[in-house]
Order: C-alpha cells, then sequence, then structure tokens
C-alpha cells in the first residue's frame, strides 16, 4: 500500500471538533488568531445539534431566580463531587452565554413581553430545592440544533477556516508541550499535520461504548482517547450518565422538558412510581435517581410491554396544542420509530446512555492538566470532552449546553492569550509515524475478527456489566470481556483497502479508542467502591464522603490503568445527603 | 391514562436491497449490487445499510451520524425519492419488492452514496446565513412571539440536501442555489432583528435565484424536518416583489 | 435479474409532472405559435394560398392534431393559473395538489366539450371533399 | 469511462436582475393570454361551423373591425414574448456550454422579433382586397 501523502500546516490555534464547544471556542479565538477548525463531521452534524430541552440560566425572565441557586443545584445535583469553583463560574456566566447566543441569532422562545421564555428542567429549583424553577432557556426542543446552528452562522460570518471530515488521530507532543496534531482526511486519505501554539480539544463523548444510547455513531470518544494514549490523565471516568427516557429498545431521546411540561412517567399498573422515590419533585428529580428508580421497577416487575422491560411517559394529559408547540420533535420521533401516538398513548422509554460527566482534566481556564494541578501548556479541552468539574457525579439537564458555551468561550479566550505570547513548538520529524504505523496496521490486517462483532460485543457488556447498576462482580466481568477483546482487536479485519472515504478503516480506529475507554470507566467504577450520583454500586449502595468525596484520576501506566484521587474544591456548600 | 399499547414481539423480515455503487479507484462504472437483509420491525433503511457494511461488505460507504434525523447526514435516494435513510423505516416500504438505494441527484458522486457537497454548502454560505444587526444590545433583543414565529418553519433545517437534490431545475445544470440556500435566507430575512434582508434579498434576485423555482414541490415533499419550502420560496419571491420583507 | 443499468428515474409527485407536462405543452405551443403566424401572414401575401394552407388544417390528420393543441392549451393555461395563484396566493403553496387536479378535471371537461365539436367539423369537411 | 450522473459544472455568478421581470411577465401575459386565446379559439374553432368555417373570407371578415385587429394583434405580441422567454428559461436549463447557450437564445430572439414585426404589418397592413381571385366575393371590395 502506497504511503499517504503529508500535508503541513501553521496555524496560531488549532480546534478538534466542531460541536457547539469547538465552535463557541472558535467564534473567541477567530477574529484574534490564525484559527482552524477540524473535524471529522461536516460541523452542522455534530450531535449538539441532537440536544433538545434547553440551557440553563438564571436570566429570571419569568420567575425569580439567582445565579447561587443554579450554583447550589448543580453542586447538590452532582452529588457534591462538583468542583465550586468551577460551578459557580458556570452559573454566573450562564447568563452572559444566553445573551451572546440570542445576540449572534439564535432564535429562543419568547415570553408575550417578547423575551427570552424558560422552563422547568429536572433538578433545578428556587432557593436550595424549595421548588422547581423555570431556568431553562430553549427554543421548542431542538434548542441543540439551534446553537450549533447559531454557531457555525457565526463562524461563517467570521470565515473561520474548518477542515471538514478530516479525523485527527494524534496529537504531537514535544517536551510536555502539544505541537500539532496529525488528521487523516476521509476524501482522500492524506494525512495532514496541523502546527498549533495552542490546540484545543473539543471532540465530545463517547457514548458509543454502550449499546442503548442516545448518543450519535460518530460519538467514539476519539479525542478522549488520544489524550489518554497520550499518556495523560482522565478524570472520574466512572461517571456516566443513563437519560431516564430513551425510547425503548433504541435509545433515542426524548426530552426531560416532556416532563419539564408536565409529562408523567407511570409503571404497568398506572402509577405515577416517582412519588415513592421523590416525593418533592417527583419527576423531575435528577437523571440519574429517575433511571433507577425506572430500573428498579422493572426489575421488581412492574415494567409495563410483552416482555416487562420498560416503564411509560404518560403525556396524554397534555393538550396536543402545547405537545405540538413545545415538544414537536419528540413526539414525533416516538411516532415515526415506535409508532405510538402520543397525544393518545403513553410512550415506551427506558434508560439509555447520555453524557460522560468525566473526561480530560482541566481547570477553570479549559487548561488540560497533567496530574492533580500541572498545566500543560497550550493545550485545553472543553465540552463533553473535559471534565472541568461541573457536573460532578452527575450533570443536571441543560447544564451541559451550558458547559459547551461557558467553557467553550473561555478556551477560546485563554487559547488566544497564550497563541499571542508563546512561540510554535518545533514538530518532530516522526510526527506522523505512529499515526501512518496505526493506519497501515489496520488497512494490511489479515486478520479475520470483523469490528462490528467486536464493537457489539463490548456494547452489550457495558450494557449489562457497568449501567445503571454495577456490582464488583459484573465489572469484572467486563473488564475480562474486554481484555479479551483487545486480543481479538489485534486481528481486526478491515475489507476496504482504499484510500477515498474508507469508512471501513476509520470504525477500526474508533473501536480502539471504545475499547480504551470501556476499560478505563470500568477500572476506575471498580475502584469507586461506592454510589454516587450516575455511579451506582449495589454492593456499596451508599455515599461514602469519608474516602471516597474526591475525583478519580485514571493514569495510563504501560498496559496497565493506574488510579490516583485528586480532591473536590469546596467552597460554599457542605455535603449534604440528596434529598428531592 | 389510555391502554397501554402492546408493542408485540417484533417480527423479522428478508429484504433485498439494490445499491447503487460507485468507486473511482476500482476503475468501474456506476452500477447496481444487491444485498440480502434480514431485518426487524423497528429497522430503518440505515440499519439495513449498516447490515451490509458490518457484515457483508465493508467497503459500502455511506454519510450518517445521529441515527434519527437531526444531523442531516445520510440523505439519499430510496425507492426513487430523496429521503434520510434514518428516517424511513423498512416496514413502511413494500417490502415485497427490492429496495433501491442511491445517492442524492445532481451532485457529483464520490464513492458509493457518498456525493460531493461543497457546492450545497457554498450556495448555503452564498446567501448570508447569519444575524446582520447593528445594535449592541446590553441584553436579549426583544422579539414578540408573532415575530419569532414568523421565520420558525425555516429555521428547522437540517442542510440534509435532500431538497436541493431533490428539484429539477439544480439538477439540469446544478447552477442555482437550490431551495436549502433560499430555506436558510428566508430563516434570517423574516427575522425582525435582522437587518440584511436587502442584501439577500438582492442575492436571490439573480440569474440562479429564486425566479429559477419553477414550483415543483419535489424540494418540499422531500423535505425531511417538514419544512414548507415552496411557500418559503413563494414568500422571498414576493419579498423581492416587494423590495422589502 | 432486474438489475437498471442507470440510476431510477426520480419519482417525483403531482408538482413535478405538472410541471413536466406544463414545459412540454408550452414548447409545443411555441412551436405551433411560431408556424401560425407564418401561415397567418399569407393573408397578407396571398389569400389563395392562405385558403390552400387552411384547407390542409381542415384535413384528418392536422385536424386531429389540432385537438392534441387544444389538449395542451388547455392544460398549459389552466396550470399557468395554478402556478400563478401558488405564486401570489398565500394559501397556493397548500393547496397546490388539489389545484393540480382541479386543473385536470376542468382541462378534460372542457376538452370533453370541444373534441366531439371539432370532430364532428373536421368529418364533416372531409365528407364535403376537402 | 466511469459514468456519474448528472455531475455539476461549477457555479458562475452572473448578476442578470433581469430575471425578475422574465419572471412577473410570464404570469401577467399569461393571465392576459387566458382571455385573448381563449377567446380566439372559441370563436375560430367553437362558433359557427367551428374550423369549416375558417377562410381567407373568414379574415378579412374577423379584421374588418378594429378590435380584432387589437384582439390579435395583442394575441401575437405577448404570446410570441411569452413563449420565446420560456424557451429561453428551458434553453437556460439545458444548455452547459456557454456558447451554445448564445446561439441558442440569439435565434430565439430574431425569430421572436422577425416574427411579431411580420405579423404587426401583416395586421395593420392588411387590405382584404389584395388578390381578386379571392376577394371578389368579398362585399367590402365590391
Ligand atoms: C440526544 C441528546 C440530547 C441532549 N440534550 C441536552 C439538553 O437538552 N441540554 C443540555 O444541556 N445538554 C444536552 N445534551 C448534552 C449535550 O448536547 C452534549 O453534551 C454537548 O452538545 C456536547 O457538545 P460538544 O461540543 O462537546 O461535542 P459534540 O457536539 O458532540 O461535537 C464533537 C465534535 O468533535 C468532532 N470530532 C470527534 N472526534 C473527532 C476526531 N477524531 N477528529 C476530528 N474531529 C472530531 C466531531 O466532528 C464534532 O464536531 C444532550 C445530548 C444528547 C445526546
Ligand atoms: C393560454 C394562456 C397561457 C397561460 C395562462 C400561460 C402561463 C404560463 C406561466 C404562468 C408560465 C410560467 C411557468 C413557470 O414559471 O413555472 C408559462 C411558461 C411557459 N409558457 Fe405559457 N401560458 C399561456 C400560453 C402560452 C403560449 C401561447 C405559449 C407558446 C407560445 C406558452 C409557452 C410557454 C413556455 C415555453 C413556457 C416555459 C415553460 C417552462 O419554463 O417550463 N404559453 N406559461
Ligand atoms: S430544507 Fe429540509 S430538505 Fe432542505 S436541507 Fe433543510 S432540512 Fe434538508
Ligand atoms: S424542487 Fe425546485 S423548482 Fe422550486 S419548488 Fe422546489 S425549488
Ligand atoms: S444519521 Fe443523522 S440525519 Fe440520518
Amino acid at each position: 500500500m502506497a504511503k499517504p501523502t503529508i500535508h503541513h500546516h501553521e496555524y496560531d490555534v488549532v480546534i478538534v471538533g466542531a460541536g457547539g464547544a469547538g465552535m463557541r471556542a472558535a467564534i473567541e479565538t477567530g477574529p484574534h488568531t490564525k484559527t482552524a477548525v477540524i473535524s471529522k463531521l461536516f460541523p452542522t452534524r455534530s450531535h449538539t445539534g441532537a440536544a433538545q430541552g434547553g440551557m440553563a440560566a438564571a436570566l429570571a425572565n419569568v420567575e425569580e431566580d439567582s445565579w447561587e441557586w443554579h450554583t447550589f443545584d448543580t453542586v447538590k445535583g452532582g452529588d457534591y463531587l462538583v468542583d465550586q469553583d468551577a460551578a459557580e463560574i458556570l452559573a454566573k456566566e450562564s447568563v452572559q452565554a444566553v445573551i451572546d447566543l440570542e445576540n449572534m441569532g439564535l432564535p429562543f422562545n419568547r415570553t408575550p413581553d417578547g423575551k427570552i421564555d424558560q422552563r422547568r428542567f429536572g433538578g433545578h429549583t428556587r432557593d436550595h430545592g424549595k421548588a422547581p424553577v423555570r431556568r431553562s432557556c430553549y427554543a421548542a426542543d431542538r434548542t441543540g440544533h439551534m446553537i450549533l446552528q447559531t454557531l457555525y452562522q457565526n463562524c461563517v460570518k467570521l470565515g473561520i477556516e474548518f477542515y471538514n471530515e478530516f479525523y485527527v488521530l494524534d496529537l504531537v507532543m514535544n517536551d510536555g508541550k502539544p505541537a500539532a496534531v496529525v488528521a487523516y482526511e476521509l476524501a482522500t486519505g492524506d494525512l495532514h499535520v496541523f502546527a498549533g501554539k495552542s490546540i484545543i480539544f473539543a471532540t465530545g463523548g463517547f457514548g458509543k461504548i454502550f449499546k442503548t444510547t442516545s448518543n450519535a455513531h460518530t460519538l467514539t470518544g476519539d479525542g478522549v482517547g488520544i489524550i489518554w494514549r497520550k499518556g495523560l490523565p482522565l478524570e472520574d471516568m466512572e461517571f456516566y450518565q443513563f437519560h431516564p427516557t430513551g425510547l425503548a429498545g433504541l435509545g433515542i431521546l426524548l426530552s426531560e422538558a416532556a416532563r419539564g411540561e408536565g409529562a408523567i412517567l407511570r409503571n404497568s399498573t398506572g402509577e405515577r412510581f416517582m412519588e415513592r422515590y421523590a416525593p418533592t419533585i417527583k419527576d423531575l428529580a435528577p437523571r440519574d435517581m429517575v433511571a433507577r428508580a425506572m430500573a428498579n421497577e422493572v426489575r421488581e416487575g412492574r415494567g409495563a410491554g410483552p416482555n416487562k422491560d420498560y416503564v411509560l411517559l404518560d403525556l396524554t394529559h397534555l393538550p396536543p396544542e402545547v405537545i405540538d408547540a413545545k415538544l414537536p420533535d419528540i413526539t414525533e420521533f416516538a411516532r415515526t420509530y415506535l409508532g405510538v401516538e402520543p397525544y393518545t398513548e403513553p410512550v415506551p422509554v427506558f434508560p439509555t446512555a447520555h453524557y460522560a460527566m468525566g473526561g480530560i482534566p482541566t481547570n477553570i481556564k479549559a487548561e488540560v492538566l497533567s496530574n492533580n494541578k500541572t498545566v500543560v501548556p497550550g493545550l485545553y479541552a472543553a465540552g463533553e470532552c473535559a471534565c472541568v468539574s461541573v457536573h460532578g457525579a452527575n450533570r443536571l439537564g441543560t447544564n451541559s449546553l451550558l458547559d459547551i458555551n461557558v467553557f467553550g468561550k473561555r478556551a477560546g479566550i485563554y487559547a488566544v492569550e497564550y497563541a499571542k505570547k508563546a512561540k510554535h513548538v518545533p514538530v518532530p520529524k516522526d510526527a506522523v509515524d505512529e499515526t501512518v504505523a496505526l493506519l497501515e496496521h489496520m488497512r494490511n490486517a489479515k486478520g479475520t475478527e470483523k469490528v462490528a462483532v467486536l464493537r457489539k460485543e463490548l456494547q452489550d457488556t457495558m450494557d449489562l456489566n457497568a449501567q445503571v447498576y454495577r456490582t464488583e462482580e459484573s465489572l469484572d466481568e467486563a473488564l475480562a470481556k474486554i481484555a479479551e477483546l483487545r486480543k481479538r482487536y489485534e486481528h481486526v479485519q478491515v475489507q476496504d483497502k482504499g484510500m477515498r472515504f474508507n469508512t471501513d478503516l476509520l470504525e477500526a480506529v474508533e473501536l480502539g479508542f471504545l475499547l480504551d475507554l470501556a476499560e478505563v470507566l470500568v477500572a476506575t467504577a471498580k475502584e469507586r467502591r461506592e454510589s454516587r450520583g450516575g455511579h451506582f454500586r449495589e454492593d456499596y449502595p451508599t455515599r461514602n464522603d469519608e474516602k471516597f468525596m474526591v475525583h478519580s484520576m485514571a493514569y495510563k501506566n504501560g498496559s496497565k490503568i493506574k488510579i490516583d484521587w485528586k480532591p473536590v474544591t469546596i467552597t460554599n456548600y457542605q455535603p449534604m445527603e440528596r434529598k428531592y | 391514562m389510555s391502554d397501554v399499547k402492546v408493542i408485540d414481539e417484533i417480527p423479522t423480515y428478508q429484504v433485498t436491497l439494490f445499491v447503487r455503487r460507485f468507486n473511482q479507484e476500482d476503475g468501474l462504472e456506476a452500477r447496481w449490487e444487491d444485498f440480502d437483509v434480514t431485518v426487524h420491525g423497528t429497522d430503518r433503511v440505515l440499519d439495513a445499510l449498516h447490515k451490509i457494511k458490518w457484515e457483508q461488505d465493508g467497503s459500502l460507504t455511506f454519510r450518517r451520524s445521529c441515527a434519527h434525523g437531526v444531523c442531516g447526514s445520510d440523505a439519499m435516494r430510496i425507492n426513487g425519492r430523496n429521503r434520510l435513510a434514518c428516517k424511513t423505516l423498512i416496514k413502511d416500504l413494500d417490502m415485497t419488492k427490492p429496495i433501491y438505494v442511491e445517492p442524492i441527484k445532481g451532485l457529483t458522486v464520490e464513492k458509493d452514496l457518498v456525493v460531493d457537497m461543497n457546492p450545497f454548502y457554498e450556495a448555503y454560505r452564498a446567501v448570508k446565513p447569519f444575524l446582520i444587526a447593528s445594535d449592541k444590545p446590553e441584553k436579549e433583543r426583544i422579539q414578540s412571539p408573532e415575530d419569532r414565529e414568523r421565520f420558525e418553519d425555516t429555521t428547522k433545517c437540517i442542510l440534509c440536501a435532500a431538497c436541493t437534490s431533490s428539484c429539477p431545475v439544480f439538477w439540469t445544470d446544478g447552477q442555482y442555489f437550490g431551495p436549502a440556500a433560499i430555506v436558510n435566507a428566508h430563516r434570517f430575512i423574516f427575522d425582525s432583528r435582522d437587518e440584511g434582508a436587502e442584501v439577500r434579498l438582492d442575492i436571490l434576485n439573480d440569474k440562479e435565484g429564486v425566479w429559477r423555482c419553477r414550483t415543483t414541490f419535489n424540494c418540499t415533499e422531500a423535505c425531511p424536518r417538514g419544512i414548507e419550502v415552496t411557500k418559503a420560496i413563494a414568500e422571498v419571491k414576493q419579498a423581492i416583489l416587494r423590495g422589502k420583507p | 435479474m432486474p438489475t437498471k443499468p442507470a440510476g431510477t428515474l426520480y419519482r417525483g409527485k403531482t408538482g413535478m409532472w405538472s410541471w413536466v407536462l406544463h414545459r412540454i405543452t408550452g414548447v409545443a405551443i411555441f412551436f405551433f405559435l411560431l408556424v401560425h403566424t407564418l401561415d397567418t401572414a399569407l393573408v397578407r401575401m396571398s389569400p389563395a394560398d392562405y385558403d390552400k394552407v387552411i384547407a390542409t388544417y381542415k384535413g384528418a390528420i392536422i385536424g386531429f392534431a389540432e385537438l392534441g393543441l387544444v389538449a395542451a392549451i388547455l392544460f398549459h393555461a389552466l396550470n399557468g393559473i395554478r402556478v400563478t395563484l401558488i405564486d401570489f396566493w398565500s394559501k397556493g403553496t397548500k393547496y397546490q395538489r388539489v389545484m393540480f387536479w382541479v386543473v385536470i378535471a376542468l382541462a378534460v371537461i372542457l376538452f370533453a366539450g370541444f373534441a366531439p365539436r371539432h370532430i364532428m367539423n373536421v368529418i364533416h369537411d372531409i365528407e364535403l371533399g376537402y | 469511462m466511469v459514468v456519474i450522473e448528472t455531475p455539476r459544472s461549477p457555479r458562475s455568478r452572473k448578476a442578470a436582475k433581469f430575471e425578475r421581470w422574465g419572471w412577473l411577465y410570464m404570469r401577467i401575459s399569461g393571465m392576459f393570454l387566458l382571455v385573448l386565446i381563449f377567446g380566439h379559439l372559441i370563436i375560430n374553432l367553437v362558433m359557427n361551423g367551428g374550423i369549416t368555417q375558417i377562410s381567407f373570407a373568414f379574415v378579412a371578415g374577423k379584421w374588418a373591425d378594429p378590435f380584432w385587429k387589437i384582439w390579435d394583434g395583442l394575441m401575437l405580441w405577448l404570446a410570441l414574448i411569452h413563449g420565446t422567454n420560456g424557451m429561453r428559461t428551458i434553453v437556460n436549463d439545458y444548455t452547459e456550454r456557454e456558447t451554445l447557450r448564445k446561439v441558442l437564445n440569439y435565434t430565439l430572439w430574431v425569430v421572436c422579433v422577425s416574427l411579431i414585426v411580420l405579423g404587426t404589418l401583416v395586421i395593420t397592413t392588411f387590405d382584404p382586397c389584395v388578390d381578386s381571385s379571392v376577394s371578389h366575393t368579398l362585399s367590402v371590395c365590391k
């Protein structure tokens, strides 16, 4: 096979990923420094566009609200594993983040007097948990779509340079500093080296390690995986959020906005079971609680359907006009994919793998950390791939769209600041060697293992062993399975030997990242012998603040995983029991 | 609560897909290839394509991401009509006949179902698809719900190109801006906060602009987001005639 | 095996087919109009020749072709109204399909009114020995 | 050789702002033509003997009245321009090479203008009595 052609580019700021976080950063860097945005998808295909419900900000447009309450909710929602300085920033800068978007043209829904309308969302309350508050700014149930479009529109306006359908496969480090990224051009099979003074990772999540997920096929955690392979740590990887209301069997998300607008979860007997689990805010309790409650109903035999394996989301009492105006897309999903008419029939739902709370550790300037304190100069991460940590053990709905905007913007600002005073780190001669080796190995392998089979086995074991409920045994089982899959992955087979648009090859590469991240997730989950937020251990069903009020930090140590801990930043809110 | 709908045991079916293949690298002409796949009742055409790629022929190439109709990656021609593969349930097609899947028309085929989208994006960018406003408000700009509603329909566009590549005028010489670009211009022309309507109307009052639309409605019928595309185009035509939105 | 060599025909609906028809009928009428202007010009040059030409119009073949022409004009004109309504009436796009069937229905009715009369006339002329 | 369905040529944008007038004209002339052509068809092909009645004498009789001269003149102008402009659209749609496009469009307009001039001359200078072999029967010529 011919050696790929190699191209070299030099930019001040290189942004990997053109989702919400990447493009929000680009809007800050583009006007000030030479910026390239590299994305494996055309920007508006990024999964930010799938977000539905809204973006939290204490605008107080419809009722009294304050950023302090928002901070508290975020901390409490995250089961106190939130870095409170970061959460304060998130809540404080939320108002400006929403105004920025509106000013850029985002068509938010409006109140009768023309201001941005707001609605309720799980875990967001007034005055430290007294009652649900209307804090989520939204545009029907396509808030993420509008954010993604608006950000792309503004990038077009600013003339940002995009390299679309370029897969970043490696980060080139030199002497502990980032020098460049190596990208594979899908259309040609050529390799490109993008040298940058500042490099921002905004590659999104990795939901595809699970079978039932709301995440896109392309969310394979490449960015997180690359950082991991460079020997940098990953934080809080055991915390993965399962969203309560995925379409049963499919995983396609039905936004929490449905419950925000009054939809009710019921079991097979028609009981509103959330009344038992969270008497005050019921269906609007944080996601981890609702997801577990649902799984529990099913376990205890109160699931609906022929196999009693899901519960029901009831919207039938909502006026059709309200459904049409506020939840048009998700009701359409129910109709299209399950053939259920939400006006008159309850919709079968079950928890779906949704959001990675953990990821690349960063500080509040979005700088990537190489251990509990040290910053990697010039390397930034923002969005779902990063862990600031504002979401702690469980992210509140609508806080992620906020996260990508607040910390995307911050990443941009600080990347510019750094690029203005720094020089390019020399790109070593052998910069592309690893990538070439990786690709050629895959392309030429005479293996017998099919990517899709391995991936499916991985996803099955993850759904079975590392989902809403986990135990030491189930995690061990998952680890063993992953080890087996890793071996088989050595003999993976790529049928397409071509250079152009070789998605077969890339799926094989992506599977490598999935295996890495799944392993880290399970390994850290095993070490965290307590239950907190999205991580629930049946063998350790309670929260253990004495031992585990710390972030996990996983390091790659050869082929082993080393786990360390990092203290949580606490400012105002001491850990309390989480009751709703 | 009304009766619980029982979703019965999901049946499986055997279907044949005819997929239009083309790869510059193998030197062959574009051709049809057939694949037999077993599918479930809830499977979409995208699932069938995945099954082919994952189990039979890894070189089959197509774009996809979200798998539920929101990212706009997988517009293709299914049984002669433009649809999103991820929104087309196989059981809704006539399964007694083979299912024909081919790339969208009017854009150069790169490989199998992948086409060169650049001309499409270029037309989109040409209409200045971004808010043009000179004021610098401290808070949000005020906009009444009615004004907001005025352009609601066209904000839904996911740039999938199903419309533009279904348009007979676009097929002829590929110079026409195409419905998607006009939809995205409409999105801003009728936004009460925007000040750039005149510029956009001028751009679309071009030889290749709105006047080339012959109201064939293929675009409206193809749009997976249910946007009333032809209506939006008609509104832009009216606005150009009036000289203002 | 039904391996079709080329891509399939796009399966557009009434909107697309009405446009195809509109286009074809437009071209047909255009070419007829060219000829018709020339032959009518004969009334100025040579009335005798004019009458000769017109006589052929009354013959069987052209006589029946005229049926086609009238059908084309009927469709083109009525669909022209439909197109104009789509453009200028705010509900036009909503009712475009209904309007298409109204166009077809009206065209058929008008044609049904016209055709027998015309055929009778043509036959009558042929009988007269033209 | 590889066959790719309908490849597109690169976009070349020439601002031609008269398209709008062409578009408007098609609709306005269409509405006039509706009345003119249907009137014409009814008088010529439906009333009285339909097509059997048509002859030089019939035309001469009609054009004795300036009303019908104006009617037919208008129809001539509007229809030819409407048709030619429509044909121009079609030519623009289906020609890829610029020269071919120019040649065809140029031809269209030459034909259109010639026929309009010819037709207008015929109508305005029409004299029913030019050819006595036919016109001797007409009352106007007696
Ligand atoms: C169905 C759904 C609904 C949601 N609803 C909400 C909500 O209502 N409110 C809320 O706050 N949050 C919501 N979320 C969460 C939120 O949308 C996401 O966490 C957030 O959008 C992530 O944004 P991002 O920019 O980090 O990543 P993404 O938008 O996923 O973007 C990732 C980018 O990285 C690029 N990329 C990835 N790998 C590579 C590579 N190797 N090389 C080059 N580029 C690469 C991709 O092309 C893409 O452009 C939802 C999530 C889902 C899945
Ligand atoms: C009887 C009344 C007529 C009406 C109401 C009418 C109406 C129209 C309209 C509205 C259009 C524009 C269609 C579009 O933009 O999609 C059009 C196009 C056209 N018309 Fe007519 N027309 C009439 C008569 C004629 C005549 C007499 C001719 C021939 C000389 C003609 C030839 C054409 C042609 C060639 C087109 C272009 C078709 C295309 O672009 O697809 N029309 N007509
Ligand atoms: S208007 Fe509809 S069909 Fe066209 S690009 Fe947008 S979403 Fe796709
Ligand atoms: S398909 Fe084309 S012709 Fe007009 S109505 Fe749609 S743009
Ligand atoms: S895969 Fe996203 S629209 Fe079909």
